[in-house]
């Protein structure tokens, strides 16, 4: 056990901070609130990756083939953690840098490569994804977007639900039903769709935050070259769900630290508030301070056991659990110290750091239904790590 | 002994249920939430019409008088179907009135109330909030009351200051209201600010309104309950038809005891809050760790509710086309409204331990 | 809405009252802690008991034809909350007062009334269940014990376990299966069998408390005369369901005082270990004192809804859920209060109330098992209160 | 960056838990846990051969000097087979000789509590109980230290005094030890009562023992992670051959969800004592708030982990025959032993926050 940075580890760190600190301008937060507009933000961002990316900084754990460096697992917790640390902009490119493009690198043709993978690098082109559907959420195999083979096309029909940055993408990796006579988990397919192709129409999905976070996209008789199957037709099932387990392993490097960061915060606030000297209240955060650590070594813990060689598995359904859970804990106890500010949205004098907690408060009811509810988690641990029946 | 609702209250909630549900469906609910009041003054009228204003004012006076747990059984309806604006405020500061005001005062006002031509609400917490009234701190009429319920609909503020209880005119010199924009946006809450304003004193010690502010709790927790039995109504609706995995996911164990822990909760709400109606109104002894009993009970227990009907409609639930999220929203202000569940529990080890 | 006891149920509180100042000695506890043997100890109850019944007060809810008085839903709600407030030792009938009398009046022969509902109030002849099996506990209905026809006698083999008062009883109301093909909750009947027949025998069952409160029975080949079947032949489903309805329903209204009782004590302990005055415990007593009179409120609804005509039905679990899971909390609370003198059992003389806090946190843990597990009450709930599908 | 066991580390954890399940098979706990020291001179005897008894002692006086990540890991597997004895005391106390004792009083000392020859335990309460150590109030050696672990089989007693640390004979003059029985009868605890009992001075100052509670608390924390583990395997075992219905009842969603929380809190349990092991051996400054961040919330996990295991198991839960309720009782031991989860969430608030 030896929770010290390698010398190479050490480097690689001091390297992102010292890059950080020559091109992350300390006042960016306040730029980018001046700017109007979502797509005039959404350009900030893609500008921002592509200052990532010149540096070498995007997609790392990538191999150096395509344009990565091959980071160790450990190299990307680095990296996640220093962004969050650095309050640095999100990737707008996040799925396709963590998500798309490995599976394209694992599953992908030569020419898909070469088409895709140094856009998605730099961030000239924005993918999301096309997963979930009305009808297929937790059951997400029940999925009954079709793509029927019409010469070298294929043709789609269907719908898809809860899809980040839908609007702003230039191509989805969609999976969509190419079988439907065989059973539900055979028959499925990734399909790797230009988003400008004739019969797709983005519409936005708002939230109970009352924001359009996602997306929901309609497929009518969009047509699909043969050449953009990832992977094995009707093997779509197997291609999916390695960027499934891969998105519930590694989403929570960077909460954790968004988590710690916003702790910090309201311990700030407790004492500017007056309450921190009260003992009821020092119970609570130090509570939350030992759930927070407790994330955090479980998390070092998974990462270093997936440095050793092994996967992203079901076990990753363990920090899954536990991080959303805390979330959502964090916030209510958030909500307790500020009292009745706590209420209080964006745009109110009164408000504590202009409503940012009201939002918290609400997004974090998402938390145990994104990337699988907290029930499906619990289900995949009862079943997949201690070899109970199936139950659902 | 009986506890369940008399015959004359069972009527009284029937008639609450058929006007509300009738006046206040969802979608006129959710319009009145985007204004910038949350307030119609034709659907006010039609509500006065019906005596619903003047449910807290003595017949004498020309309100209902009804008895506290008939208003309970009234507000537990208002609240199922997330009746907004300034009514619940209203019944609290007519109740304020109607307690600490002299004769002449309450002949004065009262009237206007009971028939809801004039509009009431009321302000007690400060900069630095607190539900106790020993800690009022601000002169008569100097200061800053924060989030006022519906300030910006109201006549009257019943004003709690440091000098007494004073009747304070909503739109008169030296009052400026800020708007507070909150999560619950089916109830506004603004700041008021008084500057040298001119004020009706209605009482001396602001002890005279503690049982006013019970009544408030009361039948902010029978709105709640009401709230928590929608959010049921609604979950067990949707978990029986939505289908995945080949059934209904209401057949999932997990889900089916999201559920039955929702009814607990709600059932438990429910009993808190009668009895603490019942005892406002017999004037119990206990009375008034009743009502902290059922506010801190039923802040846990809205909650769990909430996120439990949210947590089963599974993305659903997260949506803002389903209704859920309002009622969620509403339990986040009732958490904090008329003191929090640690500041009642303190009220309890010292009334009753 | 009328929280008041009309006249004639406030007579019938201060008559019991008036009795117990008149019949129960105010030192019997140390009398009886005197009382050397599990056998001597009962005898003491048993003639407790029959000092209740020659004052009229046993089976005060059976019709006055049976020797009852006829007593209303909340004269028997105020008769356990009175016998619970003046600390009466329990009645060791208890079973055959409050289960088996009531499924006899029902179920019974004239003969059978004749035989046995007198002694049953006296005391005279104790009784016990046999329902759940070492196979048969959630799943009752699956229970394997037989009872064949040989004549005018029925043939019972089987095992019986969790048997309250086993050791002690007289006769036993046995749930048996007479016919093996039919569905299970088909072909099952109630036995009234005599403890004395051959073939029977009685073991200790030692629970994680370390006691032996309850008992396993074993069945050899012992003959059941046909005419002490209760009920019909193959109906014991629907003759048994109504007593587990009848447990679920009416078991909270003695805890309740129980509980009331034990909290009192603990403030009065947290008063003087010097913890009142913290407001972490003042915190959680007051949230414990909150959900005592949620229960107790709870409980008063449901009573007086069975008084307006209804029988116990599935609502019941919400009071099961609620004591046996506020009945934990509440233990741990105490040992959380009591800091490590709460480890110490009986017989130190450094633990507080010679231990009893500690045998009484550990059998809490069965309160969320027996009488239907936490799990199948939340299940009832979802399936016949909110009319979700069954699910097990 | 590696948090797992490196290969030497391993290599002990394997030992111990080859060693510990092969001499410690439950029915002989069982047996001990009757017995009125729950200690039996021929297994300390071979488990002090294979050097446990001196793990935390360094080489130079005769100990394995081991890291604390091995010692932990050793004393996981300990309290897998729920190691009964003074085996946790006495790492405690010979720690606390080790970190405080002048160069010649080790000397004398330490080889022969290396050896197992002679045992050692430690007392800190008192009759007002706190692990506060500026609250410890007793004079050396005069009046009264209560729930001292294993006592009775031990041949000193690392004392805490306001006048600081003081070695006394358990066995001396002035000394007399009553039987505090309790639940986790693994371990027992006893009264300790000091009259002008001679006693060898080890340090003048409390705060040098502080280094070795915290380290006798980590071993706590693995001894339950432990536990933890094993009550997890055994319900695991059960559900999965256990039928209702026509199934194991682990093909139930609400027994898999009562499993896979209490795998998520043993996982978190070990996470959370390794890293307490790992930052007091390499003396980081969070070393004390990762012992309290171990300590509370295991307190919470491992109730958590007992209240399932037993639940899951249904009626068998509750019997004496099943094993779990002997780890029950050493979780509820563990809650207070060591400071209890506010106590340590109190040290959280003053070190980290």
């Amino acid at each position: 056990m030896d929770l010290n940075l390698s010398p190479s580890e050490l480097g690689f760190r001091d390297g992102l901070r010292q890059w950080l600190a020559d091109n992350l301008s300390p006042h960016w937060q306040a730029d980018f609130a001046k700017i109007e507009g979502k797509q005039a933000q959404f350009e900030y961002l893609r500008a921002w990756q592509r200052k990532v990316y010149d540096g070498g900084w995007a997609g790392i754990a990538w191999p150096k083939e395509f344009g990565g460096r091959g980071a160790t697992i450990i190299e990307q917790v680095i990296f996640t953690e220093e962004m969050a640390r650095a309050g640095a902009p999100n990737l707008p490119g996040v799925l396709g840098l963590q998500l798309v493009g490995p599976t394209t690198i694992t599953h992908g043709t030569e020419a898909q490569k070469e088409q895709f993978l140094r856009k998605i690098l730099s961030g000239e082109e924005i993918w999301c994804q096309g997963f979930s559907e009305p009808n297929a959420g937790s059951d997400l195999a029940a999925l009954r977007t079709t793509a029927t083979l019409d010469g070298d096309h294929f043709i789609v029909n269907g719908q898809k639900v809860w899809t980040s940055y839908g609007w702003a993408a230039d191509w989805c990796e969609l999976v969509v039903r190419t079988d439907p006579d065989a059973p539900k988990h055979k028959g499925l397919t990734v399909l790797l769709v230009d988003m400008k192709s004739p019969g797709v129409d983005v519409r936005p999905l708002r939230q109970m935050t009352g924001e359009t976070e996602f997306n929901e996209l309609f497929f009518t008789d969009v047509r699909v070259p043969v050449e953009n199957v990832l992977g094995r037709v009707n093997d779509g099932w197997n291609v999916a769900i390695g960027t499934l387990m891969h998105e519930r392993a590694t989403l929570g490097a960077g909460i954790q630290i968004v988590i710690r960061r916003s702790f910090e915060r309201i311990v700030e606030l407790a004492k500017s508030l007056g309450k921190f000297a009260d003992p009821i209240t020092r119970q609570k955060l130090a509570q939350c301070y030992a759930d927070i650590e407790v994330m955090r070594l479980n998390q070092m813990r998974a990462y270093s056991k997936m440095a050793n060689g092994g996967t992203p598995g079901p076990e990753g359904s363990i920090q899954k659990i536990f991080w959303s859970e805390l979330n959502q804990r964090f916030q209510q106890m958030a909500q307790e110290i500020m009292g009745p500010y706590g209420q209080l949205t964006k745009g109110s004098e009164y408000s504590i750091d202009d409503g940012i907690w009201t939002y918290n408060y609400l997004r974090a009811r998402g938390n145990t239904i994104e990337a699988g509810t907290s029930e499906i988690q619990r289900l995949i641990l009862g079943h997949f790590v201690l070899g109970l029946p199936k139950s659902y | 002994m009986q506890f369940g609702l008399t015959d004359s209250q069972v009527l009284t909630r029937n008639s609450a249920r058929e006007f509300f549900s009738a006046e206040y469906p969802i979608a006129e609910v959710r319009r009145l939430c985007e204004t910038e009041t949350a307030h119609d003054r034709k659907l006010w009228r039609k509500t006065a019409e019906q005596g619903w204003c003047g449910m807290t004012i003595p017949e004498a006076y020309g309100g209902m008088g009804l008895d506290l747990v008939e208003v309970a059984a009234a507000m537990e309806e208002a609240g199922r179907t997330l009746v907004p604006g300034p009514l619940l405020a209203h019944l609290t500061a007519t109740a304020a009135i109607a307690a600490c005001a002299s004769e002449e005062h309450k002949q004065r006002l009262l009237p206007a109330l009971a028939t809801g031509e004039r509009i009431a609400t009321f302000a007690v917490l400060e900069p630095n909030p607190s539900w106790d009234l020993a800690a009022v701190a601000m002169p008569a009429c100097e200061g800053a009351k924060l989030f006022v319920m519906d300030a910006a609909v109201t006549d009257y503020i019943v004003t709690l200051t440091r000098d007494g209880v004073f009747l304070v005119d909503s739109r008169g010199d030296g009052v400026t209201l800020t708007p507070m924009p909150a999560l619950d946006t089916s109830r506004k809450l603004s700041a008021v600010h008084y500057q040298s304003a001119p004020g009706l004193q209605l009482a001396t010690d602001n002890n005279a309104v503690q049982r006013a502010l019970d009544i408030g709790t009361t039948l902010l927790c029978a709105e709640m309950t009401g709230a928590m039995q929608r959010m049921l109504d609604i979950t067990v609706n949707y978990v029986k038809t939505r289908k995945q995995f080949g059934k209904p996911v209401g057949a999932f164990q997990l889900v089916q005891a999201l559920c039955a822990d929702m009814l607990v909760a709600t059932e438990s709400a429910r009993s808190a809050t009668y009895f603490a109606a019942y005892a406002l109104e017999q004037n119990l002894p206990e009375a008034q760790s009743a009502v902290s009993v059922a506010k801190s009970y039923i802040a846990d227990a809205a909650r769990l509710t909430g996120n439990n009907a949210i947590q089963a409609h599974g993305g659903m639930g997260f949506t803002w086309e389903n209704d859920i999220h309002l009622y969620y929203r509403r339990a986040k202000a009732f958490e904090t409204a008329f003191g929090d569940a640690v500041f009642h529990r303190e009220r309890i080890a010292q009334l009753a331990l």
